[in-house]
């Protein structure tokens, strides 16, 4: 089994959503992150004052999933995240060793 | 000259004033966090750019001296001769100034009421010359339509007593023409639309049902049995509505709301307005009672109909008034303020038909020239800020701010 | 008629119907953040509730003609009779309907601050049935004894200025029943119920205070000496009671709180109520001083009692009242308002024994009577929402809204 | 006595009390989440510390029985002698008791105002010991000069309507010796300070907005054309500088900020202050005008000055209060108000040297003695938290609550 | 060493905390997440308009721990957390090559 | 590749962040986390109640970066991140398969 992150822009998380259910993957875990890269934040005025704000508001995606269907589920991540411009954000994939539903105690790929 | 009553315009003054903030908030709890203070900001600047206009020219174009009954003259440009005195034809006991600062807190949240319908969308320079050209050229002559002295509606009998037709449908009709012209939101019907923070809301309303007591009671322009009255009628018309409001709700979608009970409470407000001081207490509950239903269907059909009025001026505000103002024309009666006229249901079906023309006139007038001065603007300078800002939120990038670094 | 009383009455009408808002979120902020809409609601919807009920029948068996010294007749039903006229009994200067809508934010905020007992777990529906039995049955009653023309309590002599009594014991008792009747909420003891927004308390806290002077002040009934008298009360006291619960729990937990100082607040001018307009303002200042500790030490008692009241609506309105009624006792002066009569401090210890009877029949009546009110709901309706449903918070399941979508 | 009158008054020291909740909301927005709490309580608190100050000595020392033009004298400690009859030398209309809680507000809202400049690093006892000692011994006797009984710059004829001299300058002066000795915030220059609730500072806008009508309008101490000019010259100024610092931030910036709008209006209130009744409406445009531009450069040359007076009390209430004293020897008129006198522009250039007098005298006199003031605080107690505790929050390390818990 | 992440509903929190005390487990990072998964969100109603809410507030729980507790952890967890019902969560473990405790400079076991 | 997380005292963000850039490492990810730990929270008091809140605010971040760059990247951190006082937090060095880059497709080290 393996972890899927991805680093994707806020407003595109309903697409990534809406691509990675035509491919039946139904469990996925979100997080609102800050992202720090290349993409420059905006600059914010109070008073007079301006601030670089430096980081970007990101969503992580998290979907852990067989070894067999990582490829397929990269590649939609991809597609639907993409606009083309810096900042669209980054896939990570790693290992997991053993996966449990904590409901029934089932492991490995039937507790995806 | 009578202070008791100068006292009393000069508080409800303020209490109008700060209905315009509390508007800011009941509109801003309701839209996405990354538009709140744009929208806060197209309330609250208005206190400002209509507050100016009104002492330059709108004053003077709204109540100055009669031209043949559809506009003022110019000759209280600038406030000139807008004193202590009092101006005779608009009350003889308080100073000619409190009279005029007490009708500035009118137009300015009567022009706020419509950024409602184009919330988080908007350019902030292209709102800013739309609302000053339709408070000039629609505001400020339906007023004196209605309220001037030599207005032909005023001529005709039509009752308002403190702007249903003026405030509520006026900004209505121009809501609906914006929402027409400027289109959906991005992401309309595919996206939630979920208010930001409805604790924000709900302030908002308690603000302005606060404030209300001053538009109201205070529209008797003296402390006396008729201002009672129509503070009677405006607590129990908009309790009445919220009651209704929720009541319908909770048949058709099976759960009250809080929202739900705020929005009631606007609507009662709004319906009860240009009725307040015509009607007696039981009157003002059956008004209030119709617009908690009317107003909840009119939300819910305008997502049949397909319109984007963000948060819903033409459902709230238009059908508010609209009702409000017929509602006058059925229950007015003499014997509450023999100023006014008996309404149908006290024998005189000739007052309806009166506020309907009153009525139409105003939806017709300020319809169209809203959508026509829409269009102009935006040819000129363009209405909606660009597809991306949208999405990233108009405060960053209309205003380089953010409501909220918790 | 008096214009410069009619105004100020009006006024102090909206000042105080300006409370209930406040108080919800005075309450609000104090919740978790999974039930700020519900704890909101259930104040902002009073408004409506008690509006109507009090125009159809409350003011009637308030204020109406008495029967036995206990009720008013129902004679005023649907308010018929109460117009522009004054009612001598009342007032002489300000119209009845003035009087009547003043009276009419009295009973929706006392039906209001007794929700602060059961936030976090009550049902709706229950909430609207058990709330609109109460008012009826015991606040319109109460109200009759010390303030209706004829009212046993006004006759014995008892002082109430502004609404110790008929106000914050009344709720405070009612309050105490609903913590028994109620039990703990889920996870009591072991999680913590933290406040999850307290600038939005605070911001109640200053709406409260602001309010409470068309409270305390208004119900002098006139622009008076008297009125200027129960404002400066008022203030000092409610000054003082922020300082002895800050200094109180500074001694006793190191650090003075936020959320102190409003409680504070909030419980001085609860203790200044009844007495207001009957004590000059050196005494107000000790009033203030004792109800500060007095009411930090029974929200601590609370602890050790352990009974649920989730708000301290027992510790701040019933303890507070208490001894705001009984010190009304103490430091009434017929210097300050001869209409009035001297309390103990003044030469006369009579007072206090009365003052002690209206506070003892009104707790024993309410408390009874809430008590058997809550379990007949209880046994109709239920009056917990389920497990689950307080788990995942009352906003959601109640009204299927959230309070943030930030 | 005039009742109206009584009733005006009032209800103004009702809205000027809730102008102190409003500065903490508006200063509790723009600080960082972790001292929402500490920020809010430093203004809450006061109402309860000067309120009982005032009450025991303060009102005396300000408006008691003139000792040589500098103070009043003791005789009415504990406000004795302090009751319903009025007192001629400041108003012969309504009760003495109204004057002094009117004036009771006044002295709260000044003392709230400096806590702005030392926001995010002060501790709470040091402060509690500073704010008494600069209210007893600063504000109490600036207050006498300007307007009690027999104060030296009253006697000189310089003129401050509602306070331009006695609040904000005095406030503005505080806030520069406060900045000047506390130094830096930690990370000041290298941290972003961003508001953390921007909403919560523009509803503070609001309510300062509202509340200062009552300010204004009320210091006219009658229901009269004065009161009405003053309320309308205040809401014109404010309107006009909300404009002109939006416009210069246009151009500065490149945007208009939600931000600017709300401390554009608070620059405008500010300097109508001691103008709202010597002045027309037109006059009051441009003080207006004057004061959004002024003060906007004066927060921008904070910044390059190099003092952190964290929420800009000196820029806005010391810049616009002085803008405003100057302005009144402008554009002061007799025709507007005849106990008043002329300023230059309508031929008395004596004004604005008088006017410039007064300035000098309590710039000089309040930064020198808060300065000491403050030497003396921080040698007894230490004025700042530790590095640590700042850091943390003063929430958490001042007070042990946070602001949210969502 | 692995890192045993945990998805649990947030109400499950405190007894979880509870449970890992009680077996001598006192570090642990604590994310609030939003779940995506068979457990049907609620429903909101705004003015009429009804909204689908479909995540779910979870809370992530992340413990690093020497690969022979690991067993116990997942299960002790698995217990605390489990009420039967669907949304209950999953446990995922994954490897961790190395740990360092920040204050000391310790690695390994030792940082943990 | 590896995967760094640091969990650090949200005042130690400025400085680590700098530190990074110092040595190049342009892309982070940051999330607000709670920890529990050695480090004990604070006492909260509401209205006479004593809450000890036991959790720490903390921050997470995340770093991707290839295997020769970790040992530098992890002593950045450490040396940012040091108070010496109890609560300064971990970091986990945990094994990466593959990075993707979504605006371009690249993968591995070149997507970083
Ligand atoms: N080395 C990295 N480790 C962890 N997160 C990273 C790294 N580099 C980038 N990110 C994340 O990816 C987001 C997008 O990266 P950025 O450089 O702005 O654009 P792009 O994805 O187009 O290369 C960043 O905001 C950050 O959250
Ligand atoms: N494949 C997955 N990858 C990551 N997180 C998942 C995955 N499947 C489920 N989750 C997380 O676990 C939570 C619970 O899953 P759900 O399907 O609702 O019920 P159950 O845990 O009973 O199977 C989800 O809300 C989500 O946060
Ligand atoms: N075993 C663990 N697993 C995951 N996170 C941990 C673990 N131990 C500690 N942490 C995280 O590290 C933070 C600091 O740990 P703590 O024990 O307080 O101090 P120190 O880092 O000095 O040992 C905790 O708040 C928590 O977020």
């Amino acid at each position: 089994m393996k972890k899927i992150e991805a680093i994707i822009q806020p407003f595109k998380l309903e697409a990534v959503k809406e691509a990675l259910h035509g491919i039946s993957v139904q469990g996925m875990t979100v997080t609102e992150v800050k992202g720090f890269g290349r993409q420059k934040g905006l600059r914010e005025v109070y008073r007079g004052m301006e601030y670089q704000v430096d980081f970007i508001p990101k969503v992580k995606i998290e979907v852990i999933a067989p070894d067999d269907k990582v490829e397929t589920i990269v590649k939609t991540i991809m597609t639907a995240a993409r606009t083309g411009r810096i900042g669209d954000g980054k896939i990570f994939v790693s290992p997991v060793a053993q996966v449990i539903r904590i409901r029934t105690g089932e492991t490995g790929d039937a507790a995806i | 000259m009578n202070p008791a009553n100068t006292a009393f315009v000069l508080v409800s003054a303020a209490l109008v004033m700060l209905m315009t903030p509390g508007l800011a908030l009941f509109y801003g709890g309701m839209v996405r966090g990354k538009n709140v203070l744009a929208t806060i900001m197209q309330n609250f600047v208005l206190l400002a750019v209509i507050g100016v206009q009104w002492a330059l020219v709108g004053y003077s174009l709204a109540f100055g001296p009669d031209v043949g009954g559809v506009v003022g003259s110019l000759e209280w440009l600038g406030l000139q001769g807008v004193g202590a005195e009092p101006f005779k034809a608009y009350s003889e006991t308080i100073p000619h100034s409190t009279f005029m600062i007490f009708q500035a807190m009118f137009a300015i949240i009567t022009a706020a009421l419509i950024t409602g319908a184009w919330a988080e969308r908007m350019k902030f320079n292209a709102f800013l010359v739309f609302i000053l050209l339709w408070s000039t050229l629609v505001y400020d002559p339906v007023a004196h339509w209605v309220w001037g002295d030599g207005g032909f509606l005023k001529g005709l009998g039509a009752l308002d007593f403190a702007g249903g037709t003026v405030v509520h449908i006026n900004a209505g009709a121009a809501a609906l023409a914006a929402a027409l012209v400027m289109g959906h939101r991005e992401g309309y019907g595919k996206e939630a639309f979920i208010p930001h923070n409805l604790p924000m809301t709900i302030l908002g309303a308690g603000l302005l049902w606060f404030g209300w007591f001053g538009f109201n009671a205070g529209s008797a322009l003296a402390a006396d049995g008729l201002a009672a009255s129509a503070f009677v009628a405006t607590h129990l018309a908009t309790c009445a509505a919220v009651l209704s409001w929720l009541a319908t709700e909770w048949l058709v979608r099976g759960k009250p709301t809080t929202l739900g009970a705020a929005s009631g409470a606007v609507a009662g407000l709004v319906a009860v307005t240009p009725a307040a001081g015509f009607v007696g207490p039981m009157s003002a509950l059956l008004i209030g009672l119709g617009a908690g239903v009317f107003c909840y269907l009119a939300v819910l059909a305008k997502v049949k109909l397909g319109y984007d009025d963000s948060l819903d001026v033409v459902g709230v505000h238009g059908v508010g008034g609209l009702w409000g103002a017929l509602a006058t024309g059925l229950f007015a009666s003499k014997a509450v303020n023999d100023a006014g006229a008996d309404g149908l249901f006290f024998g005189n079906p000739a007052l309806l038909g009166i506020q309907a023309v009153a009525v139409l006139v105003t939806i017709v007038y300020s319809f169209v020239l809203s959508f026509v001065l829409l269009k102009v603007v935006d040819a000129l300078l363009g209405l909606r800020v660009a597809r991306d800002d949208e999405v990233a939120g108009l405060d960053l990038t209309e205003h380089q701010e953010a409501g909220y670094s918790l």
